[in-house]
This record gives C-alpha cells, structure tokens and sequence, in this order.
C-alpha cells in the first residue's frame, strides 16, 4: 500500500518526463490525476488505518542492500499518517494552483520558455520522496529520501523561480546538504554502536532498543538534530527559507513549507526523541530557547518585510518555533499538538501562498506596497486571502487555534516561562497577518490594481477545499487527533522519567 | 666478502602459472600485437585494427579475470610469489579492465575533426609539417598500445607482491601515461606542458618510492611485502630505516593516487592531456594506485598499523580539504575535476585507514563506483565542443541545460554522484568508506569527509546552476556526440545508477571479494 | 663499511632531490632524478652486501632498466616541449596554473 | 629469493663453479686473488710492456704486411727489416709541436687522449696467456686477474674508451672532430650490441663468464664422433659456434674502427675524424689505443672462440705436454698474431664502407642474425639437455633458417627499392631535419610509410611489392 | 676484492703512462706560434664558428643511442641466464623465447619506423 503510494507518483513522474515535447496540456492532465489517485487512496489508507492497533502499520520489510543490513522498510504511524495524508492532499492542489506557472515563470519580462512537463515530473518525483520520507522506518532510507528530496525542489526553484531563483536555490540545496551530510555522519555512527553492540541494524524499531552512550548519544542527536533543525528551520540555521519560499513559484512555495518543512520537524519528534531520549532531555534546554527565540524573532521579521512572500515564509520560522516547542515540552499534550500543528500550518500556510501566489501572478510583483485596496476589485480574493490568514493567527474556529492552543498548554504544564514568552508570538502574530491584510486589501484601490480579476473557477477549487479543511478541522480535529494520539503517547512511554522501564540512558541523565 | 661466499645452493627453475596471470598477459600481448600492427600495416589499415586487438585484449583480459574470479576460490600467489591472485585483487583488476574498456570508448573516438591526438608528436604546432600530416589524414594510432601498456601495468600495480615488481609495474603504468598527455592536438602548449611536469614529478615520485623501496630491503634483508611484515613483527621496537623507507614508499604509492601533498601535477595533468586520457588516468590509474596502497598497507605495514596511521591521516584530511576547497575557484572544467578526484583521493583514504576488512570491500567499491562515474563525466566533456575543441571553460557550459536537457541532466546526475547524493553511485561508496572509518575508530576522519563533502557539493552544484539555471550563450557550444563516446556516457550513467539504487550485488562482489583480504 | 656507502648513497640522492626541487632547466631536473636512482642502486648493492643476498644487485639491475626507459621517455617528452618553446626552463613552461 | 627473475639471476649469478680460492686445483677462478704484491705489479708491467711492444710490432707489421700485398717493400731502413721504424715515429711524435687550438675546452681536450688509451689498455688484464706456472715458488696462472664477470670487463672498458672519442670531438669544437666522435661513438655503441649478443652462445655453453673458464671449457669437448673417428676434439667455439665467431669477426672491426670501417676518421670526409686538431703524443695516444684495442680484440677472440691458450688439436694428440708450462704462451701469441694478420689482410683487401651501409649491417644485419642464433642454439640446447631426439628438431630449424633467410632477402630487396624511390624523389623540398635549429626527427614523416602523398604512396606500393 | 686490485694497478699504470705522455706532449714539442695554425682545421676554408657547447649533435645519434640502451639492457639480462642456462631446463628457453621476443617486436617496429635509417 506504502509501496504504491510511492512507487505511483515516481511512475508518473517517469511518464510526464518521458511525454512529447509540445504535449503540455496532456501532461498537465496526467500530473493532476496521477496526484488525485495518490490522494484517494492515502484517504483510503487513513480510514482503514486502525487507531487502537498496533504503531506501526501497513508494514513492508524488505532487504534492500543486505551488505549494510539495509532494508527498504515502510510503515505508517499516526503521526507519518497525518504527514503523508498533509501531502498526498495538497499536491493536487498545487497542481492545480500552478496550472499556468511554468510557463510564467522567470520572471515577468521573460519569455515562456521552461518545459512545462519537467515541472509537473518534478513535483510529481516530490511527492514521491515526500511520502517515502514519511514513511520511511528505516533510518538508511529515510536518509535517502530525505537527501534525494532536495534534488526535485532544488531543479523547481532554480529553474521556475524567481529572479533571484539560482541563488536560492544553491542556497536552500547547500544549507540542506549540510545538514544532511552531518545527520549522513550520525546514522552512520548509530549503525556502528548498534553493530558494536551485536547486531548492526538501521531499522527503527530495533534502534529504539539499544542502548547508547550518554556521550556517543549526545553527539549523534546533534547530528540528527542539526539537520532537521536546517530542514525545519530553526533559528540559527533558518536563514535559507525566505530566499528559498521568496523566490519559489507558489506552487512549489507551499509544498517547500507546507510539507518539506516537516520532514525536520517529524524528524525531531520521531528520531531526535524517540533514538536519544537521554540526549533530547539533557538538550531540552536550549531547544526550547532556540524555539522561543524563533517565533518572536521570525514574528518580528515578518513585521518588518516588504514581500509578500517572505513575509509568509518569516511568519513559519515563528511557526515552526511552535512546533518545536510543543515536541520538546515532552508532553502529550504538546507533542500531539505540535503534530496537528504540522498539518494545519501545511494547510494555513498553504492557503497564504496559494492566494498570495493569485495575488503576484495578477500583479505581476511580489511587494506588498504594489497592492493596495484589492478587496474592492476581487472581493472573492480578499476574502479567501482573510480567511487563510486568520488561520495563520490561529483564531479560534480555524484549525490553527486547536492546535496552538494544545502546544502551548502542554509546554505550560512543564516549562512556564518559555510557554509565557510564546505566547506573545500569537499577538506578533495578529500584527503581521492584519496589518498586511490592511495594506494589501483595503484602502483605495490603486491604479495598477484597478484591473484586477477576481478569483478563477480553477483557483477558486484550489482554495476551497484547503480553507474548509481548514475550518472542518478546528470544528473537529478529533479524527486528527486519535489518530496522533496513540503514536505520541508511545513516544513519551519512551522518553517520559515515569517510563515503567528506564534505560541506562535515562537513569544518567536524570535530574 | 667475495662472490665465492655469495655462491649458493642449487638453482632450480622457478615456475610461472601463466593461467593465473593471464588476464596481465593478454593485455601486454595485445600491446605487442599493436605494435607490430603499427609496424606491419598500412596506415589506413591501422585504426581499424587496433581498435580491434585493443577491444579483443581488453574483454579478453576482462572474461579471464571474471573466469578466474567465479571458477574457484582465488587465492593463490603466481610466478613465486611476486604476483598474487586474490578476491580484492582481481576486484581491482576486473575494474581496471572495465573502465579501460569505456575509455578505450573514447580514445577510439575520430568523428571529432581529424583526431583528438596529434599525428606527430614531435612536429611543432602549426608547423608546415604539421599541416601536411593533417592534410594526408594521418591519424595517431599508436595511442593505443601505449594504452594497452598502461593497463598491463595497471593490472601489474595493485597484484604485485613485492616491491620490485611493484616498482616495474608503476614504471610500466607511468610512462606510456607520460608519453598520452603530450599527445593532444589541440592545446598542445598546455599538453605538453602537463607531459613535462607529470614526468619529471613522477620520476621524482618513484625515486622516493626506490628509495623506500632499498631502505625496506635494508630492513627486513627482503623486498617481499610479507618478509617485511614478518621482520616488523619479529624485530622489537621500530627501526629509523623501517620508519624512513614506509614514509619514502608512502611518497612514491601516494603521488600516484594524487593524495595532498603530493597533488600538484594532478590539476595541471588532467587539464593538458587529452581528455580520453583523463578519463583513463582519473579511473584506472587511480583504480590502479590506490589497489597497491591497499596491498601495500595491508599487506606489508599492517602490523605497524600504529605508526602510519597518524601519517596517513593527516594526508586523507588535508586531502579531502584540500581538494574540495581548491575546486571552488576553477574555470576549467577539467581542472575542476581534477581537484574534485583529489578530494575523492581522501575519502578512498579513509578507507584505507579503516585497516579492516569492511574498509577493505568499502574501499573496492568506491572506486568501482567513482571510476564509472568520472570515465562518464569525462566522456561528455569530450562531447561539448567549441570551434576551437573542447569547450573547457565553464563559462562555455552555461545554459546547457536548455539546449542539450539530456546532455545536461546526464553530467547533473554524474556531479550529483560526485557529490554524494543518494541513490547514485556516490552516495553508496561514500557511505560505505565512512562507515568502515567509523568502525575502525576513525570517526573524526569521517567528521571532516562530510564538512568537505558539503564544501565540495558546493562547486559541483554551481556547476548545475551553470547548465540549468544561467542563460546560454548565443555562440554557445555544439555537443558532438558519436555511438562511441554515448556508448561510454550511457554506460557510465547506467553504473552510476545501479549502483545508487540496487548496489546490493555490486557491493555483495566487494564484499566476497575482500573477505579473504590480500594473499601474502 | 656498508653505513658508508649508504650515506654516500644518502648524500647522493639528497643532492639529486635538491637538485630536482631547486634546478629549472628541464634536462638537469631529470639528470637529478636520475642521480637519485643510481644514489637508489647505490644502497640496494650496499645493502646486499650486507645482508649477503644478491637480491639487492639484482634489485639493481631492474631500476637500471627503468632508469633507461626513463630517459628513452623522458628524453623525446622534453624534446617535444623545447621544439615547441625553443626553452627547456620548466619556469617557461607556466601555462597551467591554479 | 623471491622475485622469480630475482630468483633467476641470482642463481645464475650463483652458479659459478666453486672451488677452494688459492687452490689452483682445478685451474678456474679459484686460482686467482692469491698473488703476492710483487708479482700482481710484476704482471701488470710485463702486460703493459707487451701490450707496447705489440703496438710497435703491430704497427711495423702492417706496413710491411700491406707494402708486401701492394707489391712494394714497406719500411725496411730503420733497423733489421725495418723493425725500428714505428718506434722512430713514435719519438718524432713526441718531438712535435704539441697545437692546441684555439677554442677548444681545454681541459677535456687534455683529458680525452687519456681517456681513450688507457682504458683499452686495462682490457688486456683479464686475457689468460696460459696455464698455471711457477714463478718465484709461487704457483700462479699466466693472467694478471679473472672476474666473475671477466668479459663484462672489457664491453666496459670498450665503452670506456668511447668517452675519450667523443670527448676529443666534442671538445675539439671543429665540426670534423665533432662529427668523427659522434659516428665513432654510434658506431662502436651499435656494434657493441652485436658483439655483446655473439657471446651469448659462448657463456651459454661456458657457463660462466670468467674468462679462464671459458678457455677451460673449450678444452674437453666431450666426444664428438667426426668422420668416424672418436677422439677428443678441442671443441673451440670457431667450430661450435660458427655463427657467433662470423658475428664477432664483424663486430671485431667495427669496434676497433679500423678499415672498412673506419668512417670515424674517414679522411675523404672527416679529415681525420675525432683527432683532427690532434698532434704531437697526444695524437699517439689515439694511434695507441687503436692498436691495443685491435690486440685486446684479437686476444679476446683469441680466448672465447680459439680455445685461448691451449694448442690445436692435432699438436695435442701428439705431444700431451703442449698444454702445460710456459708453451701455452707460444700457442696464445700465434693465434693473436694471425687474427692481427687478419686485421691488416682485411685492411689491405677491402674499401671503405658507406656509412648507411655500416649502420645497416650493424642494425639490421648483424643484431637479428644474432638474436635468432641464440634462439636456435638455445632451442638445442635445452631440448639436449631434456634429452629430446635432435635430428627433427634441427632440421626443422634448418628449413626454418633457410624460409627466413630467403624472405628477408626478399625484404631486403624491396625495401632496397623502396628506399631508391624515396632517393628519387629527394629533390623536392624534405623536411629539414634541423627545422628550428633543434634536430628532432620525423619519425613519423610521410615519406618513411606509405600514404599521405602521392610520392609516399609510390614507395608504399613498391614496400609492398 | 683481491680478484680486483690487479685491474687496479694496470689501470693506474695506464693512466699514468697515457697522463704522463699527454703532458710530455705539450712539454718536449717545440712553440711556434702561428696564428692559422691555432684555427680549428678546415681544409683551409674560414672556419665555421662553433657555438658553445660544441654545437648540436643531430638527432640520429640520439636516436641511436637510445636503441642501444634498450639492446644494451637486453643484454644484461641475457648474460646471467646463458650463465644458468642449464640449470634452468625448458622453463629458461621459454622465458627467454618471451624476452627476445618482445625485444623483437620491439625492434621490428623501429626498424619499419625508419629508426634505423641512416643518410
């Protein structure tokens, strides 16, 4: 089922490449529907994903490269689940939204001239690598598809992007690289210990087992954790995103921190913690600051932007602050709000790149001071622009706020301050998205907006279905919420001091 | 002491296998059998048939070696001795044979203008002479016995168990190797240049490698790599003439491979010789180098493991930073790959160092895995050409992408696999070296291999950038391709390919390869 | 007596290896290196002796093969860059560089 | 012993026979190395002395010998029949004016004389002149020394000696003597190889290459059945080994630049070749070496192919004693003095040769003649030794030999035509061979092939032909 | 070594003799200075300058004497084993058959290159 999952939008990836040349629409059609089968049947696999059953499920194991003890193993838990389930949605719909952006892009002033099916095969191989990395339980192949995932994103900036798309992307491809690299040098010292200790193995299940140093464990997190803190990004290593988002189509915007995002994120929660329990503990501390620092630093810095679109991607470096907080409370609550947290920031955000990609594919610029009183030209636009960003403040009503609220009281419950600092994130919050909503939407209508149209039947089934999920899910997040429940709860039996079987790493570390 | 006291024992014949050492014969014969073919025939009539002998010696060479491999369990020393015929020897040599074959690909190369090589390498460019040879047509055949000879002495280098044989082998392999570089019709300047330099530092090198060579005699009272280990392991303590002779032979053994700081003539090598014969050195001599400082290090030195290893460590690191650092300021495309294959020196050093068997079966496979990938790599260089030949300057290769897509995205894949990325070949041997450095305690090496390695991604993705991202130029440069050189591209892009994704039997052949380590 | 002739043989192959590092003059370089390998062929009969084997003179007369194909090699390179140049300074021949 | 050509040449090195040193029993290189200081010094001035007073002899007696063939007396005035005469010349040498140019490199200018007679005298310590005798109650063989690697010895020191030929060019700067000393040195170098290969087949049956060995081995031949007759044959390598003496004969006078190939110093061209500016003693000592190597020639020949020493066959059968004493001496002095005849008959009987031609026979000639008979006797011999029938075995040689000989002939004369077609062609602009004023040749120029032009092609079909 | 010191003594009576007789050349002769007569000797035509170095020698001679370091060093190598020869039975014919023969080819391709072509 994994398997297909995967192995579905490789395929088509492989056919939209392997299309004539001046068969654009028809690639444009298979790429779209090859997403909506991917779709379905996640959707399929999530109602027949079992809440009270065993973590992992939909298990594949085979060997892959017996040499290394290599298996290419798959297998879903709630929270990989919701990933994947975040992904195989929204790419249909950046299909859709970037139905007329490969020809665009470049730039205004130049010619249509980028193939329209290497676009579609590279989103299409995205996906791919995106649900492989979620599903992924071995670490080996998880590192594959996490490395392999920049190669598709890295060819969508540079080649469709922005001006500025080739320093982006050498930027976003190098800082990964990095990251991975060091995270390369860390699975390879957790595949030695485990070796060291009898029975060389990259598989998850059997990693969660061993027994580290309290040093060696401590210097392996920092490998992992350094390249997810890159993916993520993290404060100090955050400062790729806003080149990379800015200068991305919106498309591919969304899917970059809607989804790749996560994959560092999902990384912390699922590796980080799970492999180092000791370790993740005894670096709680500065996590937190780090998290802290980043949602009221990116919040600041989304204040302070001129750009629409970097202005959406500083607003996630706040978010993703969030969302490491939540996962290094080491709190149910926390952990499973940082999880739906995930999902309803790829859906918020989403939904702001989506209309602000509208926004600049109409105006043909990205600042924000060439709009200026749209609300009165394209009410549908506006409105739907109102929508995703008071999500993306996480009013109440709107899925954000669940998930929000969650992280924050499950930080609370154990660290107090940094919950306390936090929470000033969500005023900033309120300051960026109304303020720019303001400048952009209201007012009086300037000259160059004055023609504006208003939204496309094609955009506008783009939108819906992320804005009602959007509400669907801060009405009812209960489905979510079972779902991330039972994996995070094991997760914490894992790290949590009151575990019924402490490991040695636990005892060395505790307080 | 006079020459009565020297007089001993009866003489008996010595016995060579000539079965076992086959594969090298093969080679060397079709060498000799190019020569008279240069000598005998007449010269429309050459190419066509050195083509051919070469081809037939080197698959013959390639079918031995797999016969041997796969008929019984290799391990046998051959001619008394001095050649053994081991799993990780015949590995090395099967490799060498394989990507002998692909750039044989490429110097059978002639639908580029006249030739890639001058007729006559002693004419002065643009001479008078020069210009009636290309008028006639003359083509330069005898490349290919010289290559042939190379190879045998390739073959020769990593099998050979003492270091005599060793010392005749590295000869063997340098000098028809000295003699390729001067040969490119274009840029002659520049090629000959590389000649000189790559032969008076080579001869230098394997000076420093005699030298050791005698003190290790003086030593151990023998040449063979086993009496060494045996005399180091028998005599207490470590002798200044034991320590003087590994640090001279180490000279010798790392200048071939190119390792900092011995790397000097790499840059200035690849970038003047003709890129057929690049592609040959950056692969199989590299192959070839780095399979001898395996069995020398294995064989001979390992019980003295403790000594070189701090030695050999700082090399792998200056290495891999070196290399990777410098490639960043590099026009020429070549040059850029020989600082890139001088960093990839120092990661197959960390597999050296690892002094185990998974460094051992790891290290084999990253150079079965590199070589694919850089005869590749190469082989398009020699396709995307300018008025003036090869379209050197990376300048020149912008905007690739849009033109030549297919083109473009092969050499991607090839530097993605440079740099390491997974599922390419890269990915895998890097992964392979590294963790045998770890296991063998070697973990702060591997902690340098990934910081050179992001450094080093650094140029190979500028490189994509260049090709993909920039504007071409308007006079931009043709790509020439002909069945031979794609036939190399193609394979070159399948192997790098396979194995990324299913390296599950190439790395099973390592492994059985070098589960017996080296025959003494 | 054999630690004589290894310095002698030491010495020699010092002098070559200076010579090669600090001579610019193509020809000199490589009747250094050549120096070296004699200095070379020096310690391995030196060598023998001591030990009494005859390996070491034997050993001799392989770099003495080498050493000719070296200079056979060496020889026609040399010539082919100082027809080109009309100069056989290796400081002349600057046109690779970093 | 590991590496099997090491293990090889060692052994071969080895396998000089071993005897108790100092013993004298058996007669071999056991016997050397056991002469007081007296008498290794007394022998050294005897050689040297005789080696001088064979230079005088031999130089009276080719006058005479070549007046003799030419119909005319040659010196007789100077003491009976003349005999003082090259001794006269040698002091009027010495009592000219001793020029050195201007110009010449004056220190190797004084060097190369030195160079070239000296070393061709040191050749002569390894030439056996007999048996064992007893001198002073020392019992001592008549040789100043033997080596292991006697013979090696004077290859060295013919090479030597080319060093003083050059050097005179080089440092003459005239191009006569510059030219002279370039053909003197290819020449003796090219037919050094000859020569080197032609004692293959010696060593080969010898054993070893000491010098006094191989005249012991020339000794018992074994039992040759010849005409029916059983006998002890001295089994002298001239008969063995035929074919080597033929070669050797030829590399003889090559080496020793002597008519009809004395084109180092051909006066019709080269004035006098590498000596040109030479004169007084200086230019005597070129006179001398020539004629001691011409003696070191002839006694080397001497030893390895006449059985040195030792008395003829029928001498032998009837008088046992022939071989013991000082007689050997007598023996030694006859042969020397007839190849030395030899030398003069030939100078007398032959013109010079062209140079190509010299070139040619030494290369194309002389070394594959010679590496085929090793070959051949090699082949036989091993066979014998593995106790195989021969008489297949030879006479699939001798068809064999008969089949090469014939198509290289053929070759020969192809080629022959061939190169006359090139030489026809020679008006046309060639491709100097001194274009830029650096000779490099080209190797690879047209006009040696076939294809390219028109006129190669011409040549190319007649190659074929 | 003894088997050496003979040579030694001929030698430095040969080098003396032939250094004694070069000197007493320069010193028992007669001066007369002449201006023609301290030319290099040309057949009395103006002699031609010789640059330095006593000029160049054409390649030929290089060429040759390349060829005879090659031959020169098949010879050593044929020596010991004509030495050894029959200790080494068919194992010796074969691997000398190989030798000679790669010398051969070697030669064959010389010559058809016109290496040995003199004019």
């Amino acid at each position: 089922m994994l398997t297909a999952l995967i192995a579905i939008p490789a395929l088509g990836a492989l056919l939209v490449g392997l299309l004539p040349k001046d068969k654009d629409a028809l690639a444009k059609y298979t790429a779209l529907g090859v997403t909506l089968v991917v779709a379905v049947l996640t959707v399929v696999m999530a109602i027949r994903f079992d809440n009270g059953g065993p973590r992992f499920q939909f298990v594949e194991k085979y060997w892959w490269i017996r040499q290394f003890n290599v298996h290419y193993a798959v297998g879903v838990d709630g929270v990989a689940l919701v990933l994947i389930l975040l992904s195989a949605i929204l790419v249909p719909v950046v299909v859709l939204a970037s139905w007329n952006d490969a020809e665009r892009s470049g730039g205004v002033e130049e010619p249509p001239k980028r193939s329209v099916k290497a676009y579609f095969a590279l989103l299409l191989s995205l996906e791919a690598m995106m649900i492989g990395v979620f599903a992924a339980t071995d670490i080996f192949l998880f590192y594959v598809f996490f490395e392999a995932m920049l190669i598709p994103m890295y060819f969508i900036i540079g080649s469709y992007g922005g001006p500025q798309r080739s320093y982006a992307a050498v930027k976003f491809l190098l800082y990964s690289l990095f990251g991975g690299l060091l995270m390369l040098a860390a699975v390879i010292g957790l595949y030695v210990v485990s070796a060291n200790a009898g029975h060389g193995t990259f598989l998850f299940d059997e990693l969660t087992q061993l027994h580290i140093q309290p040093t060696t464990a401590k210097w392996l997190f920092l490998g992992f954790f350094i390249a997810f803190a890159i993916k993520a990004p993290l404060v100090p290593f955050h400062t790729w995103l806003p080149d990379a988002a800015g200068q991305s189509p919106a498309g591919a915007a969304v899917l970059l921190v809607g989804v790749l995002d996560k994959v560092g994120t999902y990384g912390m929660l699922r590796f980080c913690i799970e492999l180092f329990p000791g370790a993740a503990k005894w670096f709680t501390p500065v996590v937190l600051t780090l998290s802290v620092i980043g949602i009221v630093y990116g919040a600041v810095l989304a204040i302070g932007q001129v750009d629409l679109k970097r202005l959406i991607a500083y607003t996630s470096i706040s978010h993703f602050g969030f969302i490491t907080l939540g996962i290094f409370a080491m709190t149910t609550q926390g952990q499973t709000g940082a999880t739906l947290y995930m999902v309803n920031h790829g859906f918020s955000t989403g939904a702001l790149f989506l209309v602000a990609g509208f926004l600049i594919a109409r105006r043909g610029s990205s600042r924000i001071d060439a709009f200026g009183g749209v609300k009165n030209v394209a009410p549908l636009l506006a409105g739907t622009f109102l929508v995703a960003g008071l999500s993306g403040l996480s009013l109440p009503g709107l899925s954000t706020f669940v998930s929000e609220f969650l992280v924050l009281v499950g930080t609370f419950t154990r660290y107090k301050v940094p919950a306390i600092i936090a929470t000033s994130g969500i005023i900033l919050a309120a300051v960026y998205i109304l303020w720019m909503y303001q400048r952009t939407m209201t007012g009086p209508t300037t000259e160059k907006v004055a023609g504006m149209r208003d939204l496309s039947k094609r955009e506008l089934v783009v939108i819906a279905p992320v804005l009602a999920l959007l509400v669907v899910l801060g009405f009812y997040p209960k489905p979510a919420l079972d779902m991330i429940n039972p994996s995070v709860k094991q997760t914490m039996v894992r790290v949590d001091q009151h575990d019924p079987k402490p490991t040695v790493a636990e005892k060395g570390t505790r307080p | 002491m006079s020459y009565v006291n020297i007089a001993a024992g009866n003489i008996s014949p010595p016995t060579i296998e000539y079965g076992k050492l086959a594969p090298i014969l093969i080679v060397l014969g079709a060498a000799a059998v190019g020569v008279l073919i240069e000598a005998f025939l007449g010269r429309e009539q050459r190419y066509w048939a050195q083509v051919q002998v070469s081809l037939l010696g080197l698959v013959g060479a390639f079918a031995w070696t797999v016969a041997l491999g796969v008929s019984s369990t290799p391990h046998h020393v051959a001619a008394m001795g001095a050649i053994g015929v081991d799993g990780p020897t015949l590995f090395i040599q099967g490799t060498i044979l394989a990507l002998a074959l692909m750039s044989l690909l490429l110097i059978a190369e002639r639908r580029h203008e006249p030739s890639p090589f001058t007729a006559q390498a002693s004419s002065v460019p643009g001479s008078p002479e020069e210009r009636e040879s290309l008028v006639a047509g003359i083509t330069q055949t005898e490349v290919f016995p010289l290559m042939l000879f190379a190879v045998g002495g390739m073959l020769i280098f990593p099998a050979a168990n003492d270091l005599l044989t060793m010392f005749v082998a590295l000869e063997v392999l340098s000098l028809p190797l000295y003699l390729l570089c001067g040969l490119a019709r274009r840029r002659r300047l520049l090629s000959q240049e590389a000649a000189v330099k790559y032969f008076l530092l080579g001869a230098f090198s394997s000076a420093f490698f005699l030298y050791g060579t005698a003190l290790l005699y003086g030593y151990a009272g023998s040449v063979r790599l086993s009496d060494i280990a045996t005399a180091i392991s028998s005599k207490a303590g470590t002798e200044p003439l034991l320590l003087a002779g590994v640090a001279l032979l180490s000279v010798g053994l790392l200048f071939k491979m190119g390792a900092v700081p011995f790397q000097v003539w790499k840059p200035d090598v690849y970038q003047g010789a003709p890129t057929a014969i690049t592609a040959l050195m950056a692969s199989c001599t590299l192959v070839s180098a780095v399979g001898g400082i395996l069995r020398v290090f294995y064989v001979g030195f390992e019980t003295l493991r403790w000594d070189w290893r701090p030695m050999m460590w700082a090399v792998a690191i200056l290495t891999m930073l070196l290399g990777a650092i410098v490639a960043i300021t590099q026009t020429d495309v070549k040059r850029m790959l020989a600082y890139s294959s001088i960093a990839h020196g120092g990661f197959l050093l960390t597999g050296v160092i690892a002094t185990n068997q998974a460094g051992l079966s790891s290290t084999l496979f990253y150079l079965a895995a590199y070589g694919f990938t850089t005869v590749g790599a190469f082989a398009i260089i020699t396709m995307v050409r300018d008025a003036g030949g090869e379209a050197w300057h990376l300048s020149r290769w912008a905007g690739l992408g849009k033109h030549h897509p297919l083109l473009a995205g092969t050499f991607a894949l090839f530097l993605l696999a440079f740099a390491g990325i997974p599922l390419t070949s890269g990915f895998t041997g890097k992964f392979a070296v590294f963790q045998a450095a770890v296991a063998g305690g070697a973990t702060p090496l591997v902690i340098v291999g990934v910081l050179s390695s992001a450094i080093a991604a650094f140029f190979y993705v500028r490189v994509i950038v260049l090709m993909f991202f920039n504007d071409p130029a308007v006079d931009g440069p043709l790509v020439v391709s002909s069945p031979t050189s794609t036939a190399a591209v193609a394979v070159g892009a399948l192997a790098t390919v396979v194995l990324g994704v299913v390296p599950g039997p190439a790395l099973h052949l390592a492994q059985s390869a070098a589960s017996q380590f080296f025959v003494r | 007596m054999t630690g004589h002739y290894l310095a002698l043989s030491a010495i020699l192959f010092t002098i070559g290896a200076i010579g090669v590092l600090i001579r610019r003059n193509a020809i000199v370089i490589f009747m250094c290196v050549e120096l070296m390998l004699n200095a070379t062929n020096l310690a391995f009969v030196a060598f023998s002796r001591m030990h009494g084997t005859l390996d070491g003179q034997i050993i001799a007369f392989f770099v003495m093969v080498v050493a000719a194909a070296e200079v056979v090699v060496g020889l026609a390179i040399i010539m082919a860059i100082f027809r080109s140049r009309k100069s056989s300074s290796v400081d002349d021949a600057n046109l690779l560089k970093y | 012993m590991n590496v099997p050509t090491t293990h090889l040449l060692a052994d071969a090195l080895a396998a000089t026979p071993r005897t108790e040193q100092c013993t004298g029993k058996p007669y071999g290189l056991g016997s050397f190395g056991c002469d007081p200081w007296w008498l290794v010094g007394a022998k050294a001035l005897v050689i040297f002395v005789f080696l001088l007073l064979t230079v005088l002899l031999s130089v009276w007696f080719e006058r005479r010998v070549i007046g003799r063939m030419q119909l005319r007396p040659g010196p007789n005035r100077a003491g009976p029949f003349g005999l003082l005469q090259s001794l006269l010349d040698g002091i009027k040498g010495a009592t000219k004016e001793d020029i050195v140019p201007r110009g010449v490199d004056k220190v190797v200018f004084f060097l190369a004389p030195v160079m070239a007679a000296a070393p061709a005298l040191v050749s002569f310590s390894i030439i056996p002149f007999g048996g064992i005798v007893s001198i002073g109650g020392h019992k001592t063989p008549l040789q100043l020394t033997d080596l292991p690697v006697a013979v090696l010895l004077v290859l060295a020191m013919s090479s030597m000696g080319v060093y003083g030929f050059v050097l005179a060019g080089w440092s003459s700067m005239s191009p006569y003597s510059l030219l002279g000393g370039m053909r003197s040195s290819a020449q003796v170098i090219s037919y050094e190889i000859a020569m080197g290969l032609s004692f293959v087949a010696v060593f080969l049956f010898a054993g070893s290459l000491s010098t006094s060995e191989i005249v012991n081995a020339q000794a018992h031949g074994g039992t040759y059945h010849f005409l029916g007759m059983t006998g002890h044959l001295p089994s002298w390598y001239v008969v063995l080994l035929f074919p080597s003496f033929v070669i050797y004969l030829f590399t003889m006078m090559g080496e020793s630049g002597r008519i009809p190939f004395d084109l180092p110093e051909g006066e019709g061209e080269l004035v006098a070749g590498y000596h040109t500016e030479y004169s007084s003693l200086k230019f005597l000592m070129f006179y001398l070496a020539e004629y001691i190597n011409m003696a070191t020639l002839s006694a080397l020949c001497t030893t390895l192919f006449l059985g040195g020493y030792r008395a003829p066959w029928p001498i032998t059968g009837i008088w046992s004693g022939a071989n013991s004493g000082w007689w050997p001496i007598l023996w030694f002095l006859i042969k020397l003095w007839m190849f030395i005849f030899f030398f003069v008959w030939v100078r007398a009987s032959l013109p010079r040769v062209r140079y190509d031609q010299l070139m040619r026979l030494g290369w194309k000639v002389l070394i594959p003649v010679s590496l085929g008979w090793i070959l051949f006797v090699s082949a036989v011999r091993a066979l014998r030794n593995e106790k195989h029938d021969m008489r297949p075995v030879m006479l699939g040689a001798a068809v064999l030999i008969v089949i090469l000989l014939v198509v290289s002939a053929i070759w020969e004369r192809a080629s022959g035509s061939g190169k006359a077609g090139a030489a026809e062609e020679a008006a046309e602009p060639e491709p100097d061979p001194m274009a830029g004023g650096f000779p490099v040749p080209p190797l690879d120029a047209p006009h040696y092939h076939g294809a390219g032009d028109a006129r190669a092609d011409k040549s190319a079909e007649a190659t074929r032909a | 070594m003894s088997l050496y010191v003979p040579i030694v003594v001929l030698g430095v009576l040969a080098l003396g003799f032939a250094g004694f007789s070069v000197v007493m050349g320069s010193l028992t002769g007669p001066k007369r200075w002449n201006r023609a007569r301290l030319e290099a000797y040309e057949c009395g035509i103006e002699p031609t300058p010789q640059p330095v170095g006593g000029g160049r020698f054409p390649v030929k001679y290089y060429l040759t004497a390349m060829l005879f370091i090659v031959f020169d060093i098949e010879i050593i190598f044929l020596y010991p084993w004509a030495v050894a020869f029959d200790h080494l039975g068919l194992f010796g014919l074969v691997e000398m058959v190989l030798f000679i023969v790669t010398v051969l080819i070697a030669y064959a391709y010389v010559w058809r290159r016109g290496g040995l072509e003199w004019d």
